[in-house]
């Protein structure tokens, strides 16, 4: 323990107590700006080729361009009945009399059009036809067929199934029918099963889980655990992030330490850090493949009541746990600073702490059993150098 | 309002579909035509209103009660030398199956109804409530104005407020003396009661909203467009009620002032048309007003019948 | 208020908080045992008040707490205890809890005994020999996801050490002449009302403490202790032990709390001069 | 009328401001330090506004699934408004003893419930339950549009999905021609004054509240005053909005 | 004089407007309904009762007590039986009631006594032509009467007209009777509801007189029932 820690951090914010008379902003202010963003996809593309270095004014420069390109709601996006209207917009049709007509007057041809709007704060983003905004602010989660998610069991509901938050608008439903039952993968349902459904899974067991389908506009969720790499989470801690901070990628399972830490990256938020028993013959660097080959072999066994257990591994030792620490700190760093969490982005992170515990001086540095260096991340300061240090090295890196 | 009443879709669509022709259910041929206004006046009593509202067939579409009563209580800390006034508006089962029996949430219609009414009343200085100080700081009156709603198909703003104004201006409170902070209450034979301090009539006109497109489109409108979005229907039936989405509710005097102007939410409309509206609802205003006070001046010359013999007023001609 | 924790979760704390050697034991989020959590202030935020602060914690829990002084005739039938009773108002408000919740009563009494167990006696308050300050502490806690009384004691701290007080400019001896005391127009004065500040301290073992809790800790701890103290390394009365789940609280050794006192002892003119 | 010169011959107000001048605004989401980011519980974040003296916190929770299922309804969203106005935000503190909201609160919160009913896109929502909290630490006249502002602000914050924005000022007249904006708490308490909310800076009226005695033929004038006046705060919005959000940006792309 | 005006209520089964001499009800009864969970009975049907006092909020305790005793009386006449799991309910609001001005209830116990019994009485009445306006299958007729008794009168209240001379009253006792009439001739006693000081005598005195009146004002009612099917049937003739 060292006598250096800060005890308690506190960031004050002083408001000197604003003077009535000043400040005020005058009826007339002239804080009109147009947004037009038909026109303003091919400057971007210039203004990017320009900064490659980037000095003061011009990072304010390119603090304005960014507020131009962010979309609020009711701004109209587009104008044109070609598109289609995606996420976060809404249309009105216009009734255009076209003014233009012949001296018969009787071409007076009325023609329709899309005006799209936004109904949220966020960015344009294209794709073909369709017209949609990506949100800024994401903080629910909008299922999709096949995500990778962790959900969070809330009831247990008589009709056989479990409802889960998953951090969307509505709970999201778990049926026993699409759960691996213990004692085999093949095994039918019985009514033992639908007795034993409180064993199996609680009130607040987090489950590793699928998106199986979406129904009636996004708002009937259903998942599925069957397969083994899902089921429910053991040996290691929840961080709930905001939505926007994870993209859906092909894997959401990660490796990081020579496999003693899994990382799972829900779609919706969840995040799961957590030890990993080290597969037996650690020889292979295939993880997918070898996987594979062991669930076969284990099937077995681990379908068993097992998977269900809440008892934790019991040879979690402290180096392990520190480690778990660690993690979740870097995934909270990386939460603080709006970075988004990939894997590559947490490996770097590791290293600058690794540095930063060196730099800082002054700070023991047993890399092996390095409790210190957590409770010296938990001050935002070092949170938001942490962040910044990690954006300039990606924008040396390019 | 009666939030269990379900209307079939093809109803609705019947009916949305008149109003955009111009058509009521009812019969009546103008959106902005209201319904046949009866106010009676209980004889041999003060402040004792019933209101009907009548559709073209002469069946009571509406009916309320209005009933004034008086007492003396305790005034407010902060206001020692002001007495008290209430509104109680109440539906119940007798206005119809949908309406519960109970107490209904602070957030129903018929509370921000209330509620309107009474800032109408009290907001404006409608009722000159210092008149009613008997001791100041420990005994005021307390006047309450209970609307029982007995047949209901609509217009209950319009009607309560109606009803309300005019009992107030119709009912007498008990005269009192005060002798060494001791209160005698004179009963009517006694002395003659006292009216209320009325000082002018806030009548309130409800303009209900039904939109004619989607509410992106309504929200999306071009300035300067003369689109029509919406229809503005008077006087509501239930059905109507229901289905409208957005109001706008106008309480005028005959003196031009705005006594209240509340659009609470619902579909926007645009600025000049609340301006258009509300010029508009001053003849309408103006013309209930003088319905109010005829009835009023017939039940008093009812009450006394000899009282031209006795006074020894000039004859003036007042319009 | 209460998190949901998945039973492994829960166990994985716990583990990893109760292990032999305390070296190796571990707080979830990396703390020292002794660390509080981050505080966000924005002091004297409202100026129609005498005194305010707003805290925010790491967890989102946000404390408001306003001082609004009065003036009060004193009562001559009341002793000083009652009046002293009087003078200090606090009005607790949690809208996630309904308004007759124990946990909320148990908590603006204890914030309230504190402040009037400190003041000994009505002098402080006093403005002449008839008239005296009343305190009115209102507090408000919005988005409560934790146990906030710890929150709110330094919140309470904070705001009763940055209250100004009307100055006074008549004479302060009106016993005999019928006189409203008459203020400063603008003149504003810091009348220092000693505060004591809340620890909740969890216990894991016989011999781990934990100050500042964060949820997930309150929900796998032996037991947890309420701890008062005040400047100068003095942990005053009274002290509590109260209990936030019903899994894992037991007893613990009355030794325990000696250590509790010097732990608080050793960081609390710390964390009080970080406010 | 009263005793105050509201108006003087200079053209100022008594805080010096001119007649149509908005007091100043500012509003921040109020966890600057994004703490709020990995926090376990519903990832709700509070707005702050602060509008001249009127200092208002909202809270918006959800969409999410109605905890009393009566309510549910299977086409779109629900709406509740909580308004909770604090005792200590006047200057004389509120020593009413029950923590129970008065009449007026209740009126407010069933107006601003219409008001965003249209206005949030809720058939994005079915099945679940959007619950707005508002907390009024401090008054200064034009509260309503201060809340009002400041929900406006909290749903976008909150990425809930909203047609357009709302934006509402309050407006006093004063001698029955001088008609001033953005009323302070002096101005509101003697002058005949109203709350007006328009969608998009245009000049759809969506809220309109009048509750003093105002002169029928005035109205033209003081809808104009309040429709220019919504129309700069849109703007204001608009910018602050895009400032407040700016760093998340970076990442999107 | 007791007036009748049935069917005033279209939107509501049955309904019927009674004022006397010195108050005034309406009343409606709808059913069978479906009612809610809590009121539903496997073998009968159940029966709210809901009176609204003539002004403030309600019901308060006084037309709580109301409300029992007409609930018990219209549970005894309704053949409950014939509409199973189903709600029957009725309203009642009182419009006008003797006592209502300012004062006249103060100081004089009996009159506080008195003024729920008026109101009652008219209820009764007024209940059962609303009853047989819905076409609710009822076991027997029922008519109510409110007797006082004074020094050396009986007077039937709901015929004093004059109030002041009501409030002048000095009652000794009150009796509140509703008989049941089965082929037109008073039967058994449904309620009987006596307050004040009276004997043996007074009492049977008192019940030979409301069979009396009971006989005279059910001809009343039936003669009005009489014209209402006469009107209700045209299409039979």
């Amino acid at each position: 323990m060292s006598s250096n820690t800060k005890i308690l951090t506190v960031i004050k914010h002083i408001d000197n107590n604003v003077n009535i008379t000043d400040n005020l902003k005058n009826f007339n202010a002239n804080v009109n700006e147009d947004y037009d963003f038909s026109s303003s996809d091919e400057e971007d593309v210039n203004m990017e080729e320009k900064d490659s270095d980037i000095s003061d004014d011009e990072d304010e420069l390119e603090n304005k361009k960014l507020i131009n390109q962010i979309i609020s709601p009711g701004d109209l996006v587009i104008k044109s009945s070609e598109y289609m209207k995606g996420h976060n917009t809404y249309t009105t049709q216009e009734h255009f009399e076209k003014s233009n007509t012949t001296e018969d007057g009787n071409t007076k041809s009325g023609e329709e059009e899309l005006n799209i709007y936004s109904s949220t704060l966020g960015v344009l983003s294209k794709i073909n036809k369709l017209i949609s905004v990506t949100n800024i602010n994401k903080n629910l989660y909008q299922a999709e067929i096949g995500d990778h998610i962790i959900g969070q069991i809330v009831e247990v509901t008589s009709a056989k199934k479990w409802k889960l938050n998953i951090n969307g608008n509505n709970l999201a439903t778990l049926q026993l029918s699409s759960i691996n039952l213990p004692g085999g993968l093949l095994r039918r349902k019985n009514e033992q099963d639908e007795l034993n459904m409180k064993q199996l899974l609680k009130v607040g067991d987090l489950i590793n889980c699928e998106v199986q389908g979406v129904h009636a506009s996004g708002n009937d969720i259903n998942l599925h655990t069957r397969s083994l790499k899902y089921g429910k989470l053991r040996n290691g801690a929840l961080v709930k992030v905001k939505m926007g901070l994870i993209q859906r990628k092909k894997t959401h399972t990660h490796f990081f330490n020579n496999n003693s830490i899994k990382i799972i990256l829900g779609c919706n938020g969840f995040i799961w850090v957590s030890y990993e028993r080290a597969p037996i013959d650690s020889v292979t660097k295939d993880k997918g493949s070898e996987s594979i080959k062991t669930d076969i072999t284990r099937i077995e066994q681990d379908t068993s009541f097992e998977i269900y257990s809440d008892i934790n591994d019991p040879n979690i030792d402290l180096k392990t746990r520190i480690l778990i620490s660690k993690y979740v700190i870097i995934i909270k760093i990386l939460a603080f600073n709006n970075l988004v969490i990939n894997e590559q982005r947490i490996n770097s992170v590791y290293e600058l702490i690794l540095s930063y515990n060196r730099n800082s001086g002054g700070m023991p540095n047993n890399s092996g059993n390095s409790k210190d260096v957590l409770f010296l991340l938990n001050d935002p300061e070092v949170m938001k150098d942490i962040g910044y240090q990690l954006v300039q090295g990606e924008k040396m890196r390019g | 309002m009666a939030k269990d009443l379900v209307i079939t879709n093809t109803e609705r669509q019947f009916i949305l579909d008149l109003l955009a022709n111009s058509q009521r259910l009812d019969g009546r041929k103008s959106l902005l035509q209201q319904r046949d206004l009866n106010i009676n006046i209980t004889p041999n009593r003060y402040g004792d209103i019933y209101l009907e509202l009548k559709r073209d067939d002469g069946s009571i579409a509406t009916r309320l009660h209005c009933k004034v009563t008086a007492e003396i209580v305790k005034p407010k800390d902060q206001r020692p030398f002001e007495g008290t006034f209430y509104i109680n508006c109440e539906f119940n089962g007798l206005a119809g199956l949908n309406f519960e029996n109970y107490k209904v949430g602070n957030n129903s219609d018929e509370f921000y109804y209330g509620r309107l009414i009474e800032s109408m009343i009290l907001r404006s200085n409608a009722l000159d409530l210092e008149q009613l100080c008997i001791v100041a700081g420990l005994k005021v009156w307390n006047i309450r104005v209970d609307v029982h709603v007995l047949e209901f198909d609509g217009g209950f703003l319009e009607l309560a407020s109606i009803g309300c104004m005019t009992a107030l201006l119709h009912y007498r409170r008990p005269d009192v003396t005060v002798r060494n902070e001791k209160v005698t209450i004179h009963s009517f034979d006694e002395k003659e009661g006292v009216k209320l301090g009325v000082l002018h009539i806030p009548i309130a006109l409800q303009f209900n909203l039904f939109p004619l497109k989607e509410a992106a489109e309504i929200i999306k409108t071009n300035t300067s467009s003369e689109n029509n979005n919406e229809l503005v229907v008077l006087d509501c039936t239930l059905k109507e009620d229901l289905l409208k989405d957005g109001e706008f509710i106008i309480a005028l005097n005959k003196n031009r002032e705005i006594v209240q102007l509340n659009k609470p939410g619902g579909i926007p409309i645009s600025a000049s048309k609340i301006v258009e509206f509300s010029h508009m609802a001053l003849p309408i205003i103006e013309e209930t007003t003088n319905k109010i006070l005829k009835a009023i001046d017939i039940d008093e010359k009812k009450r006394n019948k000899y009282a031209h013999l006795l006074s020894a007023e000039n004859d003036r001609y007042v319009e | 208020m209460n998190t949901l924790f998945s039973t492994t979760e829960k166990s994985y704390f716990r583990e990893s908080l109760t292990k032999e050697k305390i070296s190796e034991c571990l707080r979830s989020d990396g703390r020292d045992f002794k660390q509080l959590r981050t505080l966000e202030s924005y002091p004297s935020f409202l100026n129609n008040c005498n005194g305010s602060t707003r805290l925010v914690s790491q967890d989102g829990t946000e404390t408001i707490v306003s001082c609004k002084v009065q003036l009060m005739e004193n009562d001559s039938k009341l002793n000083e205890l009652e009046l002293l009773n009087r003078l200090i108002n606090i009005d607790l408000s949690i809208p996630d809890l309904d308004n007759s919740n124990k946990l909320l009563n148990q908590m603006e009494d204890s914030i309230k005994n504190n402040i009037v167990s400190q003041l000994q006696g009505t002098d402080k308050l006093k403005v002449t020999q008839k008239y005296s300050f009343q305190l009115f502490i209102d507090i408000l806690v919005i988005n409560c996801n934790s146990y906030p009384l710890g929150l709110i004691s330094l919140a309470v701290y904070s705001t009763l050490n940055s209250t100004l007080f009307p100055v006074l400019i008549s004479q302060d001896d009106d016993l005999l002449v019928e006189q409203v005391p008459q203020f400063h127009d603008y003149d504003l004065k810091l009348i220092k009302i000693p505060c004591p500040i809340t620890f909740v301290v969890a216990i894991f073992g016989d011999d781990l403490l934990l100050v500042d809790p964060s949820e997930e800790e309150l929900q796998t701890a032996d037991n947890c202790l309420l701890i008062n103290y005040i400047e100068d390394k003095k942990v005053i009365g009274p002290i509590r032990t109260i209990q936030f789940n019903d899994e894992y609280t037991k007893g613990f050794n009355p030794l325990v709390l000696s250590k509790a006192f010097e732990l608080v002892e050793s960081i609390g003119d710390e964390v009080l001069s970080a406010l | 009328m009263s005793r105050f010169e509201f108006y003087n011959n200079d053209g100022l107000r008594i805080d010096g401001r001119r007649s149509n001048e908005l007091k100043n605004f500012e509003s921040s989401i109020t966890t600057t330090s994004n703490f709020a980011n990995f926090s376990r519980n519903t990832s709700t974040n509070t707005t702050y506004l602060q509008m001249g003296q009127n200092k208002v916190l909202v809270t918006i929770n959800g969409p999410k699934e109605p905890t009393n299922r009566t309510k549910i309804d299977s086409n779109k969203a629900t709406l509740s408004t909580n308004i909770n106005i604090s005792k200590f935000s006047k200057v004389n503190r509120n020593t009413n003893k029950s923590n129970l909201p008065d009449k007026q609160t209740l009126e407010w919160e069933y107006e601003i419930t219409q008001l965003f009913s249209t206005i949030v896109v809720l058939e994005t929502y079915p099945k679940s339950t959007i619950s707005i909290n508002v907390t009024v630490l401090q008054q200064d006249g034009g509260v309503l549009s201060a809340i009002i502002n400041c929900i406006t602000i909290a749903l976008i914050n909150n990425s809930i999905q909203i047609y357009d924005i709302i934006t509402a000022v309050s407006i006093g007249i004063v001698d029955q021609k001088h008609f001033l904006l953005d009323l302070n708490h002096l101005e509101e308490q003697f002058l005949s004054s109203g709350t007006i909310a328009t969608v998009g800076g245009g000049d759809q009226v969506s809220l309109l509240r009048i509750r003093d005695k105002f002169p029928l033929d005035l109205i033209e004038e003081f809808m104009q005053v309040g429709l220019q006046g919504c129309s700069v705060l849109k703007e204001i919005i608009t910018k602050q909005v895009k400032d407040m959000n700016l760093n998340k940006l970076v990442e999107i792309q | 004089m007791t007036n009748l005006k049935y069917s005033v209520l279209p939107n509501l089964d049955g309904s019927c407007e009674l004022s006397t001499s010195n108050s005034k009800v309406i009343t409606a009864v709808s059913g069978p309904l479906e009612p809610k969970q809590r009121h539903r009975l496997p073998l009968q049907s159940a029966i709210e009762v809901v009176i609204k006092p003539s002004f403030g909020m309600g019901p308060t305790p006084r037309e709580v007590l109301m409300q029992d005793k007409l609930a018990t009386v219209l549970q005894a006449v309704i053949v409950t039986e014939l509409y199973p799991r189903k709600l029957v309910q009725v309203n009642a609001q009182i419009l006008e009631s003797p006592f209502d001005e300012f004062g006249s209830m103060m100081g004089n116990s009996f009159n506080e006594i008195l003024s729920p019994m008026i109101d009652l009485n008219s209820c009764f009445n007024s209940s059962f032509i609303s009853l047989c306006d819905s076409a609710i299958a009822l076991k027997s007729s029922f008519v109510s009467t409110l007797l006082g008794v004074t020094e050396d009168k009986l007077i039937n209240i709901a015929e004093v007209s004059d109030l002041d001379l009501l409030r002048s009253f000095n009652f000794k006792s009150l009796h509140h009777i509703v008989l049941e009439v089965e082929e037109n001739k008073p039967t058994n006693v449904l309620l009987l509801d006596s307050q004040g000081d009276f004997n043996d005598d007074d009492l049977v005195n008192v019940l030979d007189n409301a069979q009396k009146i009971t006989q005279k004002e059910f001809q009343n009612i039936r003669n009005i029932l009489k014209d209402k099917v006469s009107q209700d049937f045209i299409w039979k003739a």
